[in-house]
C-alpha cells in the first residue's frame, strides 16, 4: 500500500467522518427526504400487523464474524433490531433474532434487552436472540426451524450470508409470510433476488436505519453515502479519461 | 348493609330473597360469598378467598365466553357483581351527598345511565355513547371480551331498553376491569396479611413513599417472574395467570411475591391510616384490620375518593380497554398493567411520580394535605386554573378532591371539581380516542365519518392539537405508535404516498407511520409498561374501526401472499433428479467434451505444469463442505496436474471445516482416486496448518509472518520444522498459492491481503461458478495468474491434461449429467416462467378489474 | 483420515449414516418432514460441536494457553488483557452478571467497525474505483482497440449508473418523493445492469447447486453399487 | 423503575473502549509503515488489537454454545413441539464437542460422515429451491428486470453447460457469455460493490461516533 493511498483513505474517512457529524447536528429538527424504499414500507406494515395480530418478527442478522469486513451488514441489522424491538414493544411478543455467529448473538440479545430496559419490561431470555448454528448450513437449518416453529409472520434476513440464504427464503415461502431480505455479498444478493418477496439491493440495508428513523445519523449517514458517491463517480470518469488520454 | 344489590338493576333487596323483587334477576348467585361485597368485613373473615372462588368462576377464558346465542350462566355475571368494586357501583350515583355514597344502600335508586346524569358536561354525555357504542361494536371483535358480557347481561334481561342497557354495560365493563385493580392489590394486602404486626398510626408521607417505592419492587419482582413466558410467547389463559398472582399474594404463599415484606408492611398501612384519618368512616376500621380483604377494601376506599360520577367514571372510561387488554395479557403484563391502570389515571410528572405507583402517589399528598386541612381546602377552594389541572393530573386528581370532599361533604368542592374536570374529563375522552385511533380515524374520516359519530369527537382532538405539555403523561404513554410517530409532520406528499401504497391496509394507519419512516422516537414517560395495555387498546381501535369499515381488512392484506405450489416442486425435483440420475447410472456419454479452452485456465495450466519439483506449494481450502461437491471436481484435474510434479503441500483454511475437506480431499477417494493414490502421509509430503482463524485480520497476519500465524499442525505438531516447510519463512518462498474457494469475498481477502506477500510467485485459483464475476476482474488485473471455474472450468482443465491413469475424472463422470441436467433446469425455467407471468399478468388484470 | 480409509467396514459403516443422511434431508423436498429434521439437528449440533472443539484446538489453546504458559514475559503480560476480556465476556452467561461482558463486546464491536472501514476503504473502494478507472486503457490493444474500447465504455457506463441507482437523496413531490431527472433515467440504465450481473450470478449460483445435487446422486448411486 | 435508564458507568467505559479501539485499529490501516519500510507502531497495534479479537470472538464461540444449549434445554424442558429433535441435537454436540476435545482425530471422521453430506444434501436441494424460486419470480414481480434477471441467467446457464449430443453452443459460449458475464455483470458488480463500501463505511463510523451501541446499553 503506497503512502499515497494511505493518506488518500485517511482524508477519505475523515471527510466522511467529518460530514456525518456536520450533517446530524444540522439535521437535528428536519429529516431529509429519500426515495421510496417499497421493502420499507412494505416493513412498516409488517411491524403494524406483527403489533396488531400479536405474532412475531423475526430478524437474521447472517453468519458474518463481527471482526470481519462482512460485519457492516450485520451491524446495520442490529440497528434495525434494537428499533423493531422499540416498535414492537406495544406488541405481546418481543422479535426474535437468530444469528450464525456467536458474538451477534450476544449483541443480538443485547440489542433486545437494551429495548426492554428503554420500555421498562424485562426480556431476559435465550430464546430472544439465538444461534442456530456456527457452520453457515447449520444456521440457515437452524433459521428455518426458527421460521417455522415460531408464530413469525415477517420475517427480515440482513446480514452476511451466502446461498444458503435461499434455504430461508424457501422456507419463509412455505409458510407463507412476509420476507424482506438483504446483505453486503453479492451472490447472497443475487439469490434473494430471485427468490425473496422484498428484497433490499446492494447498499440498500444499510438505509435501513435511515427509513425506520432510528435517529439523525442514520440519515445524515445516508446523505454522506450519496456525496461520497458523486465524488467516486467524478473521481471515476476523470481517472478513466484520462487513462484514455494515456496520462495516467 | 344487609341488604342485596341486584347485579342487573343494581337496586336492593331484603337478602331474603332470591330473585330481585325489582327486575326478578337472581339475586343469590351459586355461591356463598356474594353478601362479602355489601358486607363490612368482619375480622377473621377472609373475603378475598371468597373472591378468588368467585373469579375462578367467571375466568373469562376465550373458552368460557358466553358466545353470542348461548344461554349466560347467570352465576357468573351474579358472582362478579359481588366482586364488583363499590366504588364504580357509585359511578351511577348522580351528583349525591358525599356522606352516603360509600353505603351501598344508598345506591340502587341512582343507578341510572351516566349519560342521563343532569351534571355532566354535554361533551362527555355525548360521548357517552360513543364509547360505549365503541363496546357494543367491539362485541364482533375477534377476541371477545366485552362482547360476551354484553350478550350475558342482555340475555339475562331481554327487555332492556337501550338506554338502560348502557348503563348495564358499566357494572359489566368494570367487573373485568375490576380483575386488574384485583391483582395489585391482592399483592399489596398480602404483605399486610403477612405482617402480624399492627400498623404505626403515626406513619410519615415519606413511609408512603417507601411503601411506593417498595411496592414498586414488587411489581418489579411480579413483571421479572412473568417476563419469560410473555418473551416465549408461550399461550397461557391470562385469567389464570393472574389469578394465580392473586392466590399466591394471600398471606399463605405471600413470601415469593414480597422482595421485603418488612418495610412495606409497615409504610402501606400507614397509608391506610392516613385514609382513615382523611375519611373519618366507620367502614374503614375493619379495612385496615383485615388488608387481605384486599378486593373489596380497594373499591371501599376508592368509593371514598370517587364521589362524582364525571369524577370516577373518567378513569373508568379510559383504562377501560387496559383493563380488556389485561383480561388477556399473560401475567407479566398482568401485573404492569395493574399497576399502569393506576398509575395512568394518575400522571404525576416529575421524578416522585415516576418512582410511586399512580394509586400510591396521591396519598402522601393528601397526608401532606391533611396536616393542615384548612390551606389544603383552601387550595382547593380557590378553583387552580384549569391549565394546571390538566397538565399536571388527569382524571385521578379527582381521588383528592373527593377525599377532601368526603372529609368535609358541606365543603364548596364539587361545584370546583365538575367545574374543571368536566372540560378536564372530555378532554380525556377525546384525547384517549384520538390517541389510540388517531390517522386512521382522519384518514377515514371523509368516507366513515358520517357512520360514526364518534370521529365527530375523536376527530378535532388529534395528536396535533395537543400540545405534548397538555397530555397528561398517561395519556402520552397510551401511544405507543403515536410516540414513534410523534415528531414526523403528515407532509401532503408522505400523506398521499401512504395511502396509495396500502389500498386495504388504510385501516392500519393509525398502527402504521404516515411518512416514509416510523417517526422518531420521543422516550415516553416513566411508565411505559403502559404500552403494554395499549396492545389491547390497538385491539380495541381495530375492533371498532373493522366494524366502521368492513372493507377494511388488514388480515387479508396479510393473507394475500403467494402460495407456495407443492405441485411444482414435486415436479421440479423429480425431473431433476431424473435428468441428473440416468445419465449417472446408464454411464452412456450423450455430451461431447468441452471444447472451450478459457484463457485463464489455460494459464493456469501451464504455471502448474512449469513448477519444479519438491517445491513447496500453498493450498487454500477455503470453502463449505456445501460446495465441496462442485469444488472438488473443479479442484481434482488440477490438483492431479500439480501432484505429478511431486510438490511439498502446505494446507491452510479461514473456515473452521476447512482442515477437514482439505483432509477429505486427500484420502478421500470420492474427491480425486488420483490423489487419494498417492496417499500423502502428515508430516512428509504435506502439512495441514489447519484453520487460520480471524478472517482478512487472520489472512494478513499470515501472509506477513505465516511463521507466527500458524504456528502449528492440526494435530498439534510445530509446523514449521516438518519436512514439507524446509526452508519456508515467508509468503513468498512458497513456490505457488493456490487458493480453492467458493466465496468472492474470501477470495478478495486472499487477494488484497496476501497478493502483495506472495511476490514473484504465482496465485492460482479454483474458484465456483458463483464467484466468477467478482474473481475475474483480478485475473485481468493480473493480481491472480491463473483461474478454473467450478465444473466446467474442471471439465477443461480435463481435457488439457491427460491423466496419467485413463480412468476418467470427477468432471468426466459429472459431465453428462451436468448437461442433461442443466437443460432440464432451463426448460423448466422457461416453462415456468411463461405459465407464472401470464398467471401474474391475470391476477393482476383481475385486480384492476375488482378496482373499477 | 487414516481411520476412514483403512478398514472397509469403517467405509460401509461411514457411507451407511451418510447415505442415510442424504436422504433424510433430500425428503424436505418432499416437504418439511420428521426425518428431515432430526438429520438438521443432528446437523446442527455436530457441527456447533465441531466449531467448538476447532476454536479450542486451533484458536483459544495455541493462541492464548501455549504462549501463557510458556511464552515470554512480554507476551504473558500482553495476553492478559484479552484473557480478562474473555473471562469477563463469559460473565454473559448468567443474566446477572451479563452486563459486566459489554467491555469485552464493546471492544469487540470497536474492532470490527474499523476493520469494516479499513477493508470497504483500502480492500474495495481504491481498487475498484482504480480498477473502473482503467476500463478505459487501451495500451497494448493494438488492432482490438475499438473492441477494447466499447467494452471499456460499456464498464464505465455500468459502474456509475449501478452506483447512481442507490442515490438516496429525493424532492419531496405531492406524488411522493420523486429523484430528478437525470439521476431517474441513469438508474433505471443502472438498474438493468444490476439485473444481468444478479442474472450472472444467480446462474453460477444454479450451477454450483446442480454440480451439488450431481454429486448427491452420484454419491448414492455409488454407494448403492458398493453393497 | 429503571436504574439504566441513565447510562451506566459500564455503558460509558464501554463506549470508551470501542471507539478507542476502533480508532486505534482504523490508524493501523492507514500509517502502515514508517519511512524505513518497518511496520508502524500503529499497525502492530492493529495486529495485537486483532489477534486479541480473534482470541475473545474465541470465547464468544462458547458463549454462543452456551446460548444453543440453553434454548434446545428450554425447549424440553417445555416439551415444545420437537423437544426430541432438541435433545438430539444437545446430544451430538456435546459427543461432537467432547470427541473433539479427546480425540481429534477423530471428528474428521465425525464431519465426512455426518457434516458434509447434510450439508452437500441442502446444497443440492438449492437446485430444486432455485429453479422454483425463478419460475415463481414473475409471478412475485412481474416488471422488465425480472424479465431480464431471467434472461441472462437463462443465457449464462446455456452458455455455461453443453448441450446434450451438440456440445457448447458456439457464439453464445465463446462470445456471449463472456461479454455478459465479464464486461456487463463485473461493471454492475463493481457498482454494487462500491456501494457497499460506502454503507459500510458510514456505518462503521456511526459506531466508531457511538452513535450505534450495539453492545448493549441505551441507544
Amino acid at each position: 500500500m503506497s503512502i499515497g493511498l494511505e493518506l488518500a483513505g485517511f482524508g477519505l474517512v475523515f471527510l466522511s467522518a467529518a460530514m456525518m457529524l456536520g450533517l446530524s447536528f444540522l439535521r437535528r429538527k428536519s429529516r431529509p427526504v429519500f426515495r421510496d424504499i417499497p421493502a420499507f414500507t412494505r416493513l412498516r406494515q409488517a411491524v403494524g400487523l406483527a403489533v396488531e395480530d400479536g405474532s412475531r418478527l423475526h430478524l437474521s442478522l447472517g453468519r458474518g464474524a463481527l471482526i470481519t469486513p462482512q460485519s457492516a451488514s450485520a451491524l446495520a441489522g442490529l440497528a434495525l433490531l434494537r428499533r423493531l424491538a422499540e416498535l414492537t414493544s406495544a406488541g405481546d411478543q418481543p422479535p426474535i433474532a437468530t444469528s450464525g455467529d456467536a458474538t451477534l448473538t450476544i449483541l443480538s440479545q443485547d440489542a433486545l434487552q437494551a429495548a426492554a430496559k428503554y420500555f421498562d419490561q424485562n426480556v431476559s431470555d435465550p430464546m430472544t436472540g439465538r444461534l442456530t448454528g456456527l457452520t453457515p448450513f447449520s444456521y440457515a437449518a437452524g433459521a428455518i426451524a426458527a421460521i417455522r416453529d415460531e408464530k413469525v409472520s415477517a420475517n427480515i434476513l440482513m446480514g452476511n450470508f451466502g446461498v444458503e440464504v435461499a434455504l430461508m427464503t424457501d422456507a419463509v415461502e412455505r409458510e407463507n409470510s412476509f420476507v424482506l431480505a438483504g446483505s453486503d455479498n453479492l451472490t447472497a444478493q443475487a439469490v434473494i433476488y430471485a427468490s425473496a418477496q422484498e428484497p433490499l439491493i446492494g447498499e440498500e440495508i444499510f438505509a435501513a436505519g435511515a427509513y425506520v428513523n432510528s435517529g439523525s445519523m442514520h440519515s445524515a449517514s445516508l446523505t454522506v453515502q450519496d456525496i461520497l458517491r458523486w465524488l467516486i463517480i467524478a473521481a471515476i470518469l476523470v481517472g478513466a479519461l484520462l487513462t484514455l488520454a494515456g496520462v495516467l | 348493609m344487609a341488604d342485596v344489590l341486584c347485579p342487573i338493576c343494581g337496586k336492593s333487596n331484603p337478602t331474603e330473597l332470591e330473585d330481585c323483587q325489582f327486575c326478578g334477576a337472581r339475586l343469590t348467585p351459586l355461591s356463598p360469598s356474594t353478601p362479602s361485597a355489601s358486607q363490612p368485613i368482619k375480622a377473621g373473615d377472609n373475603p378475598v378467598v371468597k373472591k378468588t372462588s368467585e373469579f375462578e368462576k367467571v375466568k373469562i377464558t376465550p373458552g368460557d365466553f358466553v358466545h353470542p346465542g348461548e344461554a349466560p350462566t347467570e352465576k357468573s355475571t351474579g358472582a362478579l357483581e359481588s366482586t364488583l368494586p363499590a366504588w364504580l357501583r357509585t359511578l351511577r350515583k348522580g351528583d349525591d351527598s358525599a356522606g352516603a355514597e360509600s353505603t351501598p344502600d344508598a345506591i340502587p335508586d341512582q343507578s341510572l345511565p351516566l349519560s342521563s346524569a343532569p351534571d355532566t358536561s354535554s361533551e362527555s354525555s355525548d360521548d357517552q355513547p360513543d364509547w360505549l357504542t365503541g363496546l357494543g361494536k367491539a362485541a364482533s371483535d375477534d377476541e371477545k371480551e366485552i362482547p360476551d358480557w354484553l350478550e350475558s347481561l342482555r340475555e339475562e334481561k331481554p327487555g332492556t331498553s337501550p338506554q338502560e342497557f348502557m348503563s348495564l354495560q358499566e357494572p359489566a365493563l368494570n367487573q373485568t376491569g375490576s380483575l386488574s385493580p384485583g391483582v395489585g392489590d391482592a399483592e399489596w394486602a398480602a404483605r399486610l396479611g403477612s405482617e402480624p404486626k399492627p400498623e404505626t398510626p403515626e406513619t410519615k408521607p415519606q413511609g408512603d413513599q417507601q411503601g411506593g417505592e417498595a411496592s414498586l419492587n414488587w411489581l418489579d419482582s411480579l413483571e421479572s417472574d412473568s417476563g419469560v413466558p410473555n418473551a416465549e410467547g408461550q399461550p397461557v389463559a391470562p385469567q389464570d395467570e393472574a389469578l394465580n398472582d392473586w392466590l399466591s399474594g394471600l398471606p399463605g404463599s405471600s413470601e415469593e411475591n414480597q422482595p421485603e415484606p418488612p418495610r412495606e408492611a409497615e409504610n402501606l398501612p400507614g397509608m391506610l391510616n392516613l385514609l382513615q384519618e382523611k375519611t373519618l368512616e366507620p367502614e374503614l376500621a375493619p379495612l385496615e384490620d383485615d388488608g387481605k380483604a384486599a378486593d373489596s377494601e380497594i373499591p371501599d376506599w376508592l368509593s371514598k375518593l370517587g364521589s362524582t360520577p364525571v369524577t370516577t367514571e373518567v378513569p373508568g372510561k379510559e383504562s377501560l380497554p387496559d383493563w380488556l387488554s389485561d383480561m388477556e395479557t399473560k401475567a407479566g403484563p398482568e401485573s404492569v398493567a395493574t399497576e399502569s391502570n393506576f398509575s395512568s389515571d394518575l400522571p404525576t410528572p416529575g421524578a416522585t411520580g415516576e418512582e410511586i405507583p399512580g394509586w400510591l402517589s396521591p396519598l402522601p399528598a393528601d397526608a401532606k394535605a391533611t396536616e393542615n386541612p384548612v390551606s389544603e381546602k383552601e387550595k382547593f377552594d380557590e378553583a387552580p386554573p384549569p391549565s394546571a389541572v390538566r397538565e399536571g393530573t388527569g382524571p385521578m386528581p379527582m381521588w383528592l378532591a373527593g377525599i377532601e370532599r368526603s372529609k368535609t361533604p358541606k365543603d364548596g368542592t364539587p361545584a370546583l371539581i365538575t367545574n374543571d374536570e368536566g372540560p378536564g374529563s372530555e378532554r380525556n375522552h377525546g384525547a384517549a380516542f384520538s390517541l389510540e385511533m388517531p390517522d386512521w380515524l382522519s384518514k377515514l374520516n371523509p368516507e366513515h365519518a358520517s357512520e360514526k359519530p364518534s370521529m365527530g369527537i375523536t376527530e378535532p382532538s388529534t395528536p396535533e392539537n395537543l400540545g405534548i405539555s397538555e397530555l397528561p403523561s398517561w395519556v402520552q404513554a397510551m401511544r405507543p405508535v403515536e410516540s414513534v410517530l410523534s415528531d414526523t409532520k403528515i407532509t401532503p406528499q408522505e400523506d398521499a404516498q401512504v395511502t396509495e401504497q396500502t389500498g386495504p391496509l388504510a385501516g392500519l394507519q393509525g398502527v402504521l407511520p404516515s411518512s416514509p419512516g416510523l417517526g422518531t422516537l420521543r422516550k415516553p414517560p416513566a411508565y411505559n409498561s403502559i404500552l403494554k395495555v395499549t396492545d389491547g387498546q390497538q385491539r380495541y381501535t381495530a375492533a371498532l374501526e373493522r366494524l366502521i369499515s368492513s372493507e377494511t381488512q388488514p388480515q387479508a392484506a396479510k393473507r394475500s401472499r403467494l402460495a407456495s405450489n407443492r405441485l411444482w416442486r414435486w415436479l421440479i425435483a423429480f425431473l431433476l433428479f431424473l435428468a441428473v440420475g440416468l445419465p449417472l447410472i446408464m454411464g452412456i456419454p450423450v455430451t461431447p467434451a468441452s471444447t472451450l479452452q478459457p484463457p485463464e485456465m489455460v494459464s493456469a495450466f501451464t504455471i502448474i505444469s512449469t513448477l519444479p519439483s519438491n517445491a513447496p506449494v500453498l493450498v487454500v481450502f477455503d470453502y463449505d463442505p456445501a460446495l465441496s461437491g462442485e469444488l472438488e471436481a473443479a479442484a481434482s484435474p488440477l490438483m492431479d496436474h500439480l501432484l505429478l510434479q511431486g510438490p511439498r503441500l502446505a494446507l491452510i483454511s479461514t473456515s473452521p471445516t476447512g482442515p477437514a475437506l482439505a483432509e477429505r480431499f486427500l484420502h478421500d477417494t470420492s474427491a480425486s482416486p488420483l490423489v487419494a493414490g498417492y496417499n500423502y502421509q502428515p508430516g512428509q509430503q504435506y502439512v495441514n496448518l489447519g484453520y487460520l482463524a480471524g478472517g482478512p485480520a487472520g489472512v494478513q497476519y499470515f501472509a506477513n509472518s505465516p511463521t507466527k500465524a500458524a504456528q502449528y499442525t492440526l494435530d498439534g505438531q510445530p509446523a514449521w520444522t516438518l519436512p514439507p516447510l524446509q526452508g519456508v519463512r515467508v509468503l513468498s518462498d512458497f513456490a505457488a498459492v493456490i487458493v480453492l474457494t467458493d466465496n468472492a469475498d474470501s477470495g478478495r481477502i486472499w487477494i488484497e491481503q496476501a497478493g502483495s506477500m506472495v511476490g514473484n510467485s504465482p496465485m492460482l485459483m479454483v474458484i465456483s461458478a458463483q464467484a466468477e464475476p467478482m474473481i475475474l476482474p483480478y485475473y485481468d488485473s493480473g493480481q491472480i495468474k491463473g483461474l478454473v471455474t467450478g465444473l466446467a472450468g474442471g471439465e477443461a482443465y480435463g481435457q488439457t491434461f491427460i491423466r496419467p491413469d485413463s480412468r476418467p475424472g470427477l468432471t468426466e463422470r459429472y459431465w453428462d449429467s451436468f448437461s442433461v441436467g442443466t437443460l432440464v433446469m432451463e426448460i423448466l425455467i422457461v416453462a415456468g416462467a411463461i405459465w407464472s407471468a401470464i398467471a401474474g399478468w391475470r391476477a393482476r388484470l383481475d385486480k384492476s378489474g375488482e378496482k373499477v | 483420515m487414516p481411520a476412514i480409509q483403512s478398514a472397509n467396514v469403517v467405509d460401509l459403516f461411514t457411507g451407511g449414516i451418510s447415505f442415510l443422511l442424504t436422504l433424510m434431508v433430500l425428503s424436505y423436498l418432499i416437504g418439511d418432514n420428521p426425518a428431515f429434521r432430526i438429520a438438521i439437528y443432528l446437523f446442527i449440533g455436530v457441527s456447533s460441536g465441531y466449531v467448538a472443539a476447532v476454536t479450542w484446538h486451533q484458536v483459544l489453546y495455541p493462541r492464548l494457553v501455549v504462549p501463557m504458559l510458556s511464552g515470554s514475559l512480554a507476551e504473558r503480560l500482553l495476553l492478559i488483557i484479552p484473557l480478562v476480556l474473555g473471562l469477563l465476556l463469559l460473565l454473559k452467561l448468567s443474566p446477572r452478571t451479563a452486563h459486566l461482558g459489554t467491555p469485552p463486546m464493546a471492544f469487540l464491536v470497536g474492532v470490527g467497525a474499523a476493520v469494516a472501514i479499513g477493508g470497504a476503504v483500502m480492500g474495495t473502494l481504491f481498487p475498484q474505483s482504480r480498477a473502473a478507472m482503467s476500463g478505459l486503457d487501451l495500451s497494448g490493444a493494438g488492432q482490438y482497440w475499438l473492441e477494447r474500447l466499447s467494452e471499456g465504455i460499456v464498464m464505465l457506463v455500468g459502474t456509475v449508473t449501478a452506483l447512481v441507482y442507490f442515490h438516496f437523496g429525493a424532492k419531496a413531490t405531492a406524488g411522493g418523493p420523486q429523484r430528478g431527472k437525470l439521476v431517474s433515467v441513469l438508474s433505471w440504465v443502472g438498474q438493468v445492469f444490476i439485473a444481468v450481473t444478479f442474472g450472472v450470478l444467480f446462474a453460477g449460483v444454479v450451477v454450483a447447486a446442480m454440480t451439488a445435487l450431481i454429486e448427491r446422486v452420484n454419491f448414492m448411486i455409488t454407494f448403492l453399487s458398493s453393497l | 423503575m429503571n436504574p439504566r435508564r441513565f447510562p451506566s458507568l459500564i455503558a460509558i467505559v464501554s463506549t470508551a473502549i470501542a471507539i478507542a479501539s476502533g480508532v486505534l485499529v482504523l490508524a493501523g490501516y492507514f500509517y502502515v509503515q514508517n519511512g524505513n519500510g518497518q511496520a508502524s507502531l500503529f499497525m502492530n497495534i492493529r495486529l495485537t488489537l486483532l489477534d486479541w479479537a480473534v482470541i475473545l470472538a474465541g470465547f464468544a464461540v462458547f458463549i454462543g454454545i452456551y446460548n444453543l444449549f440453553q434454548v434446545h434445554f428450554k425447549k424440553i424442558k417445555k416439551t415444545q413441539l420437537g423437544s426430541l429433535y432438541s435433545l438430539l441435537l444437545l446430544i451430538s454436540l456435546a459427543v461432537t464437542f467432547l470427541l473433539g476435545l479427546v480425540k481429534p482425530s477423530l471428528m474428521g471422521f465425525v464431519f465426512t460422515t455426518v457434516q458434509l453430506p447434510v450439508e452437500a444434501s441442502l446444497m443440492a436441494l438449492l437446485a430444486v429451491t432455485l429453479t422454483y424460486a425463478s419460475i415463481r419470480l414473475l409471478r412475485r414481480r412481474l416488471n422488465l428486470l425480472s424479465v431480464i434477471f431471467l434472461v441472462t441467467a437463462l443465457l449464462i446457464l446455456l452458455g455455461t453447460a453443453p448441450l446434450p449430443f451438440l456440445g457448447n453452443i458456439p457464439v453464445l459460449s465463446d462470445w456471449m457469455r463472456p461479454f455478459i458475464a465479464q464486461v456487463m455483470a463485473v461493471a454492475g458488480a463493481r457498482g454494487i460493490l462500491l456501494g457497499v463500501a460506502l454503507g459500510t463505511l458510514t456505518t462503521g463510523l456511526r459506531i466508531l461516533f457511538g452513535a450505534d451501541r450495539p453492545y448493549g446499553g441505551n441507544k
